[in-house]
């Protein structure tokens, strides 16, 4: 149904709509910044952005993986899960080291991943629901692995993770940063990324080309579950607590909104690292920006539902037929 | 001679078409054939589940969401989603409750009223903004549960129904059925003729299949698209105003990740998420499975919320795929 | 020319004022002035990316045009959408297919204007019976219970005209309709035009088949680069002016070239490359054998449904065969695998371009090399200058007309889509290389270069299996044609028997063509 | 340690430690009776008792509560305990009540999801009977009538005697921000309403310069605290609802480089062993306890109420409270 695009476009638009559409998301961090410049006391400082960049990474990283299986034109609910499976596991194993338990923990969030793609690849099923099993008994299983406990992590070298700086940037942000820049020349540089791209165009073609439709499929579930965990392991050393019944709920909606915010179409075909950090950074901007001007929930979800709508809307057209 | 003229189509056509019906078939019951199967096994389980008193209450649990669903149903054939369902169903409860010191009219006409609006501008949106479903809807997940705590002086009161006709609506029935589970059975079979049969069901059905196709065809494209939003808004609000009047409060935290149920339950049914295809017995029967399952989960009755869950979860990966195997016979 | 033809013709009934239409950067057309008066057929024609579907897209609403006017029997219109242009009176068949897969052959007659009965709702049983009775009135018969995509591409098209001729319209538009149809079905086609003339509906027609344009239409309209060269009647012109106009090279350049491109054709020596043996899935094929040596081009015969797609997407590895085996170069192929049948060196270019040749989100650089790609990368990092390479030399060698290879697929001409889809394949380096309709919407300058390089890559050893749906291609293409008939081979047709007669009276099931017979009487009885 | 990890909670394991027991405040007020409610009196060891849990058991008040609940039902020998867990759905908490009736419990102790809504699942109680306990949350509906009784703590009283906790803790002059439960849930809005009321009541000098959702999570209450801090640099304590945004909060203003006790102060409710044992570390600086061991007290009102004797109608609990003064002896008693 996604080669269907060609046939009806809508019509072309001047300068400024493609700018719009193009920059919306970057326009809409830069408004944002703006009013924050004039109206909240204390934003422009260096620590104020330390905080914002520190709070955007686990959404920013898992926004990486799910921008790869938008551009198979899937999609992933089971990531929330697969943080907690990856920060329940980290107690378990932090007695032999940060990294072998990090590993350990990647690992059993992979689990997952390998999962979610076997029943996508293989058997046929549709993605929203096969991951949607494995979102409810992926957590499920996080408490088991957990003892349904929440444990408290004091392993110094795990925790300079969430704590530590070089020059002032923290760890989790440089390791984020190393994950954009790898998943970005993964998407623009290597064979994986056009095969990823083929398939969200047109799966049938890419079969008919000979490519290893199904291996490329299971691979991407695989990382955004490898993807996933990394940000839950970053939670857990932030939080110096592993706390599965909480960690990453939720987060597949703020992930799949900085996807589509960042200007990659749900429809799948493509995909934009870029954009998806863009995306992100707005999320995180904006949910700052109400918590500083102590906005009440009600009236803090009403708003961003509104600024949600308006950034996709300066860029609708891109991505609007299926 | 003539006969050397008919066209060529190929050996064995009749029976390839029959062969086609059938996988057809299974695929379009292939929910109710899983249900049956694990109402089969949970009779011989658990003696306590084939029971009038069990069924009929899996018959009201489910009715609210089967409602929700049948409006997910409409906007899935399309190729679309709304995420919005749950957060309108709690704004549907409120207003019931609000709009029940009007009576029943009140209760019943004031959410259909406002979540129909909602659906409206969900519509044009979406059919004439141009703007993708699932953006559009998840701000309406939020956006709308904002709304509901605003209107709740964030979720501190919640508006309860005393009109006495009102809570008969939601608790009251006929023949040993309750009202929220009848209204249901009326919704999908209106559902089902209309698409089956009714004016712009093969619009429906032609904007999921290919969109493109669908306007270069003339077909009415954005009003369906826009259509399918509103039904879904009704229904939503009708499920939500439902339940109000089944459980006399419209509690603001009602609904919370109802649209996943209804998307799995949609899916489970055999609509392809893509569009294009399904239909409404195949939606009730996957309301009906997810109902069944925590049923059993229940019946089993001492496991850990965790267990549940990945009981829970395992229980609907087996279902779906399941129902995938059986559809993928009619896979060309 | 314009103004002979205006003093005696009907009123106008569609007419473009100076239309112009800009995708970014390439301007499809420009102050394209256009007539369509009642009765009349036209013949609207170009090469590839010349503008003719973008002209019939502003015609129709489907696009509006940057600038100029559409004028509706004289009267200024505008369409803003496709089902205006419908309701104008204006039916039309786009070039891609453009019907509902899912959906049943019935439904899809009858989208947007189902029968119903006294309560309102739909009348099933009516809108098969009249879809069943619509579809025989072209001599088509199929289940119309079946969904759309389950019938051959050549009958979904026979299908989307049935659509298109049923509604009740003044003028009807046809964008390549016969690109995938074979004789027969092109037959048929003649007749219905034939009858809408009749009726005085007027009728414009693309197709880049000149005996098709000489046999059915009246006047013609000939676009190049965006712009009409050329208005008047077709019987002022002969093929090869025509021609020229289109190319816009000298008559004289163009008559060196003859009906087809293809040169000498020579059987391949030596032992076979490809051994196809008692290749079966049910209810398509059963029990076909193929040898193919290298160097030669195999023509595959067969009429609409006889199973030639299929046969080609059991050796390319594109379809699970219940029985048979497949043997390149002695060594067994795995049956069911795109991967090991590319490895082994067959490739195939499929039919439906749209559905499962483009990859239309991406540019033309890498739909050319899709395939390919893991050769032209080291440790799985794509190298931009080797597919530079890559694609530059087939973006000449085929004529892709584009404005950079970054330009994304999608928006190029139907004809320059599938020579993108060619240089996929030819990328591969492949030993056997299956073609599936390789000329289908290639103009006639492409056409004859595809031709000849089919001829050339066979020269260069390469093994050709060859299906087209135009008899006059198969047979001059091809060193000995295999005729299939309901899935299996009926014979094989060598040497001096590779003739139009012969190929036609093995279509139709008959073993022995009566020599004296002319390729025009065969058409005739069919 | 060397494995890097403690462990928060007993889970409220077997072994109850002395002093962690229930006692009731308060239970003047009417009083039902088996007669009163109108159920059929039926002998617990031969009884099918259902549990209706509102909540997944991944947080130790729920752990407590559920474990607290069946230990007691093993120690009386009860027949067969039914336990569910609606998992912060409102309607399944309905469907699991009713599949439980039909299932034949004969006695329910429910812990409410929500004070509205459960009506269905009362009356199907009350359509057969069946003394219904509700436990930890109030309904909104008539005891001895809808339901039997209500055993609990009083969430207002637990925001004002945070407030109280605070007010003495800061000396009566403070700017604080209040980190909030979920939204829509009746714990937030006591908590809230008895924190306010008594702020404004007992010191003037308490300014409340934000108030936020932190969803009762340790996470979100930490990205909160990080961005209140930025934006309000001034603020000098935290009232969190729960204590897992507390100690999120603690988090935050560690890395915010200031001294969670001293530089900010925290308070926080439910007592769980982690936010007690942070008092006794001196970077937190009171904790009102939730009592969540419901079991003893539930089971034996039951017993009470099916010997016919009358039982109160609002049972209170007695909620202690952990100070620095009293953290490091009582640390034990956290759950
Ligand atoms: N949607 C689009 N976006 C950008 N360019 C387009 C688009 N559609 C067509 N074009 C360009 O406009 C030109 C005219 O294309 P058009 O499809 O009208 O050609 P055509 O004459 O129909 O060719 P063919 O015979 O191959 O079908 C081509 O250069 C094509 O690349
Ligand atoms: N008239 C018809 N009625 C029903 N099915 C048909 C008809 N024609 C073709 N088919 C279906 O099409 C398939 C065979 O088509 P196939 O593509 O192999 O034919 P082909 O000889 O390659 O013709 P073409 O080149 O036009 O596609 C079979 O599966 C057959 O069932
Ligand atoms: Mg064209
Ligand atoms: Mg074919």
């Amino acid at each position: 149904m996604s080669a269907v695009t060609s046939a009806v476009r809508l019509p072309q638009k001047g300068a400024a709509l493609v700018f719009l559409q193009r920059y919306g998301v970057y326009l809409a961090i830069a408004l944002l910044l703006l009013f924050n410049l004039f109206f909240t006391p204390n934003f422009m400082t260096i620590d104020n952005f330390r905080v914002q960049f520190i709070q955007v990474v686990p959404v920013l990283i898992v926004a990486l993986g799910m921008a790869l299986v938008i551009g198979t034109e899937g999609i992933d609910l089971s990531v929330g899960a697969v943080m907690a499976l990856s920060a329940a596991v980290i107690p378990l194993y932090i007695g032999y080291g940060p990294l072998p338990a990090a590993i350990l923990a990647v690992l059993a969030g992979c689990l997952i991943g390998l999962a979610n793609g076997t029943m996508i690849a293989l058997i046929g099923v549709q993605p929203i629901v096969a991951t949607l099993s494995l979102m409810v008994a992926g957590r499920g299983i996080a408490l088991l692995v957990a003892d349904e406990q929440l444990k408290s992590v004091i392993d110094p070298g795990f925790l300079a993770l969430g704590r530590g700086t070089i020059a002032g940037v923290p760890y989790s942000v440089l390791l984020a940063l190393v994950l954009v820049g790898l998943v970005a020349v993964l998407v623009n540089r290597t064979t994986f990324g056009k095969q990823l791209v083929s398939i969200g165009g047109s799966r049938r073609a890419a079969e008919l080309a000979g490519l290893p439709v199904k291996r490329v499929l299971i691979t991407i579930y695989i990382l955004t579950a490898a993807l996933a965990s990394i940000a839950g392991i970053i939670q857990t050393a932030r939080l110096s607590a592993s706390v599965p019944s909480t960690v990453g709920n939720l987060i597949e909606l703020s992930a799949i909104t900085a996807v589509v915010i960042g200007g990659t179409p749900l429809s799948g075909g493509q995909v934009k690292v870029l954009g998806t950090v863009a995306g992100a950074l707005l999320l995180q901007l904006i949910a700052a920006s109400l918590i500083k001007h102590n906005v009440p929930d009600a009236y803090s979800q009403i708003t961003q539902a509104v600024i949600i709508l308006l950034a996709v809307y300066l860029q609708r057209g891109k991505a609007v037929l299926k | 001679m003539s006969l050397a003229l008919e066209p060529s189509v190929g050996p064995a056509t009749t029976k390839q078409v029959t062969r086609e019906r059938i996988a057809g078939n299974v695929q379009r019951y292939g929910a109710a054939i899983v249900l049956g199967l694990l109402l089969v096994v949970g009779s011989f389980a658990f003696p306590t589940f084939p029971t009038v008193s069990n069924f009929t209450n899996i018959a009201t649990q489910s009715s609210f969401l089967l409602i929700v669903a049948v409006g997910m149903t409409f906007v899935i054939l399309t190729g679309g989603i709304d995420l919005s369902v749950g957060s309108v169903y709690a704004l549907g409860g409120i207003l019931a409750a609000y709009g029940s010191t009007w009576g029943i009219a009140g209760a019943v006409l004031l959410p259909l009223l406002v979540c129909g609006t909602v659906g409206i501008l969900q519509g044009l949106l979406i059919a004439y903004g141009g703007m993708a479903p699932f953006i559009v809807t998840l701000a309406g997940l939020l956006g709308i549960r904002g709304l509901v705590f605003a209107l709740t002086n964030e979720g501190a009161n919640t508006p309860l129904i005393k009109d006495a006709s009102v809570t008969a609506l939601g608790q009251g029935g006929l023949l040993g059925l309750r009202w929220p589970v009848v209204i249901a059975v009326v919704v999908v079979v209106i559902g089902s003729v209309l698409l089956a049969r009714g004016r712009g069901s093969q619009t429906v059905l032609a904007v999921g299949g290919s969109e493109s196709a669908a306007v270069l065809m003339g077909l009415p494209v954005a009003r369906v698209k826009f259509s399918v939003y509103v039904v879904s808004g009704l229904c939503a609000g009708l499920a939500g105003a439902l339940n109000a009047a089944y459980s006399s409060s419209g509690v603001p935290t009602v609904g919370v990740g109802l649209e996943l149920s209804a998307i799995a339950a949609v899916v489970i049914g055999g609509t392809l998420l893509t569009g294009g295809r399904g239909n409404l017995i195949g939606t009730t029967a996957g309301v009906l499975l997810l109902t069944v399952i925590q049923n059993l989960i229940n019946q089993v009755g001492s496991l850990t919320s965790s267990v549940q869950a990945v009981v829970s979860g395992i229980f609907l990966a087996v279902v779906v795929i399941i129902q995938t195997v059986l559809s993928r016979t009619q896979r060309l | 020319m314009t103004d002979q033809l205006s003093t005696a013709a009907p009123a106008p009934v569609l007419e473009a004022r100076g239309v112009g239409k800009t995708f970014t950067g390439v301007a499809a057309l420009q102050g394209v002035d256009f007539t369509l008066r009642a009765g009349e057929s036209l013949a609207l024609m170009g090469e590839n990316g010349a503008g003719k579907s973008t002209l019939i897209k502003v015609l129709t609403g489907v696009y509006q045009p940057d600038e100029g006017q559409i004028f509706l029997h004289g009267e200024p219109a505008s369409f803003a959408k496709p089902v205006d242009a419908q309701h104008a009176g204006i039916s039309t068949i786009y070039q891609e297919v453009n019907l509902v897969p899912l959906m049943t052959v019935a439904q899809n007659i009858f989208l947007g204007r189902e029968p119903r009965n006294r309560f309102g709702l739909i009348d099933f049983r009516k809108m098969q019976e009249d879809a069943r009775a619509l579809l025989a009135t072209y001599d088509i018969h199929v289940d119309v219970r079946r969904p759309l995509r389950s019938l051959a591409l050549g009958m979904q098209q026979m299908v989307a005209l049935a659509r298109a001729v049923s509604i009740d319209a003044r003028v009807v538009i046809m964008d390549e309709p016969t690109s995938s149809l074979e004789a027969r079905e092109v037959e048929t086609l003649f007749r219905v035009i034939g009858m809408l003339r009749s009726q005085g509906i007027a009728i414009v027609y693309v197709s880049h088949r000149m005996d098709e344009i000489f046999a059915i239409c009246e006047t013609v309209t000939v676009l190049r680069d965006g712009k009409v060269v050329h208005n008047g009647r077709l019987t002022d012109l002969s093929r090869v002016e025509l021609v020229a106009l289109m190319l816009g090279r000298s008559v004289e350049k163009v008559k060196r070239g003859g009906v087809t491109a293809f040169g000498e054709v020579k059987e391949g020596e030596g032992e076979p490359v490809l051994t196809a043996r008692d290749l079966s899935r049910k209810h398509q094929i059963s029990g076909i054998g193929l040898d193919i040596r290298p160097g030669e081009v195999v023509g595959l015969g067969g009429l609409l449904g006889s199973g030639r797609s299929e046969t080609l997407k059991a050796m390319a590895g594109v379809m699970q065969l219940d029985e048979g085996s497949l043997t390149v170069d002695g060594k067994r192929v795995r049956s069911g695998s795109v991967a090991a049948a590319i490895k082994a060196g067959v490739v195939m270019l499929p039919e439906d371009r749209k559905a499962e040749g483009i990859v239309p989100n991406l540019s033309i650089r890498d739909n050319i090399v899709l395939a390919a790609l893991p050769r032209l990368s080291r440790a799985g990092f794509t190298s931009r200058a080797k597919q530079d390479a890559i694609v530059d030399v087939f973006m000449k060698r085929l004529r892709i007309k584009a404005a950079s290879p970054n330009q994304v697929v999608s928006e190029l001409s139907g004809g320059n889509q599938q020579k993108v889809m060619i240089a996929r394949w030819l990328a591969m380096n492949p030993k056997v290389l299956l073609l599936d309709e390789p000329t289908r919407g290639i103009d006639v300058g492409a056409k004859a270069e595809v031709q000849a390089l089919i001829n050339e890559l066979a020269d260069e050893g390469l093994a050709i299996v060859l299906v087209s749906s135009e008899l006059e291609e198969v047979v001059e293409g091809s060193a000995r044609v295999v005729v299939l008939r309901d899935g299996s081979v009926e014979r094989e047709l060598r040497g001096s028997e590779v003739t139009e007669q012969h190929l036609m009276a093995a279509l139709v099931g008959e073993n022995h063509a009566p020599a004296d017979e002319s390729p025009a009487e065969i058409k005739e009885r069919l | 340690t060397n494995t890097g990890t403690t462990t928060g909670g007993s889970g409220g394991g077997s072994e109850t430690p002395e002093g962690t027991q229930q006692s009731v405040a308060s239970s003047e007020g009417p009083t039902c009776s088996i007669e009163d409610y109108g159920a059929e009196k039926i002998d617990l060891k031969d009884a099918v008792v259902g549990f209706s849990q509102s909540e997944k058991e991944d947080n130790p008040f729920r752990i407590a509560e559920t474990q607290s609940i069946k230990d007691e039902a093993e120690k009386l020998g009860v027949k067969k305990l039914i336990t569910t867990n609606a998992q912060s759905t409102l309607s399944k908490q309905i469907s699991d009540i009713q599949d439980m009736i039909s299932q034949g419990a004969q006695a329910l102790i429910v812990a409410p999801l929500n004070s509205d809504g459960l009506e269905p699942a009362l009356q199907a109680a009350r359509d057969k009977n069946i003394p219904v306990i509700t436990i930890d949350r109030k309904v909104n509906a008539t005891p001895c009538e809808d339901y039997v009784t209500f055993l609990g703590s009083n969430f207002v009283e637990q925001g004002k005697r945070a407030a109280d906790q605070l007010i003495e803790g800061t000396g009566g002059e403070a700017k604080v921000a209040i980190l909030l439960g979920s939204s829509g849930n009746a714990v937030t809005t006591d908590r809230t309403k008895g924190f306010k009321d008594q702020v404004a009541a007992e010191a003037p000098g308490i300014e409340i310069v934000a108030e936020q959702t932190g969803d009762f999570a340790r996470d979100e209450g930490q990205s909160v605290t990080e961005q209140l801090l930025q934006a309000n640099p001034d603020i000098t304590a935290i009232y969190a609802e729960n204590d897992e945004m507390g100690l999120g909060a603690q988090a935050a203003i560690v890395a915010a480089g200031k001294t969670p006790g001293e530089d900010i102060q925290i308070y926080s409710i439910d007592g769980t062993r982690n936010a007690v044992e942070q008092i006794t570390a001196g970077s937190y600086n009171g904790v009102i306890e939730s009592n969540p061991r419901f079991g003893p007290l539930a089971f034996q009102t039951l017993v009470d109420f099916m010997d016919g004797k009358p039982v109160g109608q609002d049972i209170i609990i007695a909620d202690s409270e952990y100070d620095p003064s009293n953290a490091a002896e009582r640390v034990s008693s956290a759950y």
